[in-house]
């Protein structure tokens, strides 16, 4: 490997947290070209096929992780468990905070409606929700939003990863069979 | 009950609130839902209620006045709070509407939350593939959180220095201060039960040694004699001389 | 590499501490041989040409550690600030070990009056001892002597330039006999 991939190689080893690339290139002393290169060889380098480490950019960051199919083994080994998984609720809720962020408690109650501090509590206890300070409005309510355990669960580099909402527009079709459905309702509770 | 009168002209009610939605006293809160500002919706009361009945343990003071006030602003709080939940005013508030413009807001809501609830689906696909992933989180090794000595920093000599003390046989230890000693416990045991056996009773002062050491093993030997039940020692007053008596004849085994 | 070296790989990856190899072979459910065949590997694979982590065998077992000439780079990153001063306990370990390698644990606390589990470690972290082999005692203790930093920090050519004991009364006769003490202490402790 390049000399600058086995000094960002040991750099990635040692940090907890993924490293964005301009630290990368102040620790070693090198532009952000070099750093890109090198990291280029690194990917190349540590490809699940070669070794049982791999290369990820997430939360902001390059960092190492244990490649997929070792994970087991390494479960296994430390203990370590799975985290239990989301429920829809959670995930729904998960969804507001993450698109319209910061945001408070009552705004996500407004787009979900229903009151969702059941949801918001448990998510901030498996730390993918935090407080993130209060909006300057009437009675300043906490303002809500991701952080970088979310990134990092979700395989997000960063929040501008994830896909945009209106991609998850429902289709004229959809929009138009509600609307039929409703107006249906409404003249037959008018009558 | 006071009138509506008095209960406004009461001194306003002094709590501090920092719940999820509001963040200040409990006086602006009410106002600002009075004036539809915060959602009453979004308030929780038992919590409000929880916070001041904290505060007047706290205080240990009881303000009939300032209670009487809370409890009239918070049974109004949950008058409209229960209102609320009553169905039929929601659907009132839409059949007051136009049933076409009813229609759009309803639909508007949908439409938005929808997005939110396929981008759920998204998530959840993301969820299964990447939350089980395992990332090193190794605290960094102590020997690279430090600024490493250059070449030659130490002399050699200083090792020479460390390890010579170590080489040497080690000077036998001092006992001359032992050496001196000419009573031993067991020694001075056996004299003391002798002078007991003979004398029936004797004094501290009558039968200790002059040299402090000595004296010392000698003490040790009545707190022997006291703990075995061979002897009572008995002492007037603070530092005076202590009256040892026979309490029971020497143990066969005893020395 | 071979598929049992990544999955060593990565269990070496997020260990913590040095893992002993029964320990490698319990979790991947596989024999001592095939352990040390996929060390082999690993060891090939994780070299300072190659990589900026490499394999080490220390006390207890295997672990991946930063190679050492990306180790300048990693201070920079995590700003290493604390000069590396070595207390009198480890200059003291690191002497007894100078002047009687190779050396046992059992020697050395004998010769210091006092367990030196903490200040080995601490050394052989450092660079500055390491493990030589294994004694041909009962047990087959591990044997230590100096590593290759010890020269460097010292400036000394070789070991011949250690400054002799006579200077400080003890001649080099006496120091055959401390050497010879110490080997007899150890295997009447081995019976």
């Amino acid at each position: 490997m390049l000399p600058l991939a086995r000094r960002l190689e040991a750099l990635l080893f040692i940090s907890p947290r993924p490293v964005p690339p301009d630290r990368l290139a102040q620790a070693c002393d090198c532009t952000a070209a070099d750093v890109a290169a090198a990291l280029d060889a690194l990917r190349a380098e540590f490809s699940p096929e070669r070794h049982g480490i791999e290369l990820r950019q997430v939360a902001g960051g390059y960092t190492l992780a244990v490649a997929d199919d070792c994970a087991d083994d390494v479960r296994r080994f430390t203990g370590a468990e799975r985290p239990d998984d989301l429920t829809p609720a959670l995930l729904e809720t998960l969804a507001v905070v993450a698109y319209l962020e910061p945001v408070t408690r009552a705004e996500i109650a407004d787009v979900r409606g229903v009151s969702s501090e059941y949801a918001l509590g448990a998510l901030e206890e498996r730390g993918l929700v935090e407080q993130v300070g209060r909006a300057d409005t009437p009675g300043s309510p906490v303002l809500y939003g991701t952080g970088e355990r979310f990134l990092k669960l979700f395989g997000l580099g960063s929040r501008d990863d994830l896909p945009p909402l209106e991609e998850f527009a429902l289709g004229a079709d959809e929009v138009d069979e509600i609307r039929a459905r409703l107006h249906a309702n409404a003249e037959r509770r008018a009558q | 009950m006071r009138s509506d009168a008095a209960a406004v002209a009461a001194p306003p009610v002094a709590l501090e609130l920092d719940l999820d939605v509001f963040d200040g006293p409990f006086d602006l809160l009410v106002t600002l839902i009075l004036r539809d500002e915060i959602d009453i919706w979004e308030v929780r009361v038992s919590r409000i209620i929880a916070e001041y009945v904290l505060k007047l343990a706290d205080s240990g003071e009881f303000d009939l006045d300032a209670t009487s006030q809370f409890v009239v602003l918070v049974a109004a709080l949950l008058e409209m709070k229960s209102r609320l939940l009553l169905e039929e005013e929601v659907e009132e508030e839409l059949e007051d509407l136009d049933p076409d413009e009813a229609a759009r807001r309803l639909l508007e809501r949908l439409v938005r939350y929808s997005q939110f609830r396929n981008a759920a689906g998204a998530l959840r696909a993301a969820w299964e593939t990447h939350s089980s992933r395992l990332y090193r989180a190794v605290p960094v090794p102590a020997e690279l959180l430090r600024r490493p000595l250059p070449e030659a920093a130490l002399p050699a000599s200083a090792l020479a220095e460390a390890l010579s003390p170590l080489l040497r046989e080690p000077p036998a230890p001092d006992t001359s201060h032992l050496a001196d000693l000419a009573v031993s416990l067991v020694k001075e045991l056996r004299r003391l039960r002798l002078i007991l056996d003979d004398e029936g009773e004797f004094t501290f002062a009558g039968v200790a040694p002059r040299d402090r050491l000595e004296r010392a093993v000698t003490f040790f030997a009545l707190l022997e004699l006291h703990s075995s039940g061979e002897a009572r020692l008995r002492q007037t007053r603070h530092f005076g001389d202590i009256v040892v008596s026979r309490l029971a004849a020497p143990r066969p085994a005893a020395g």
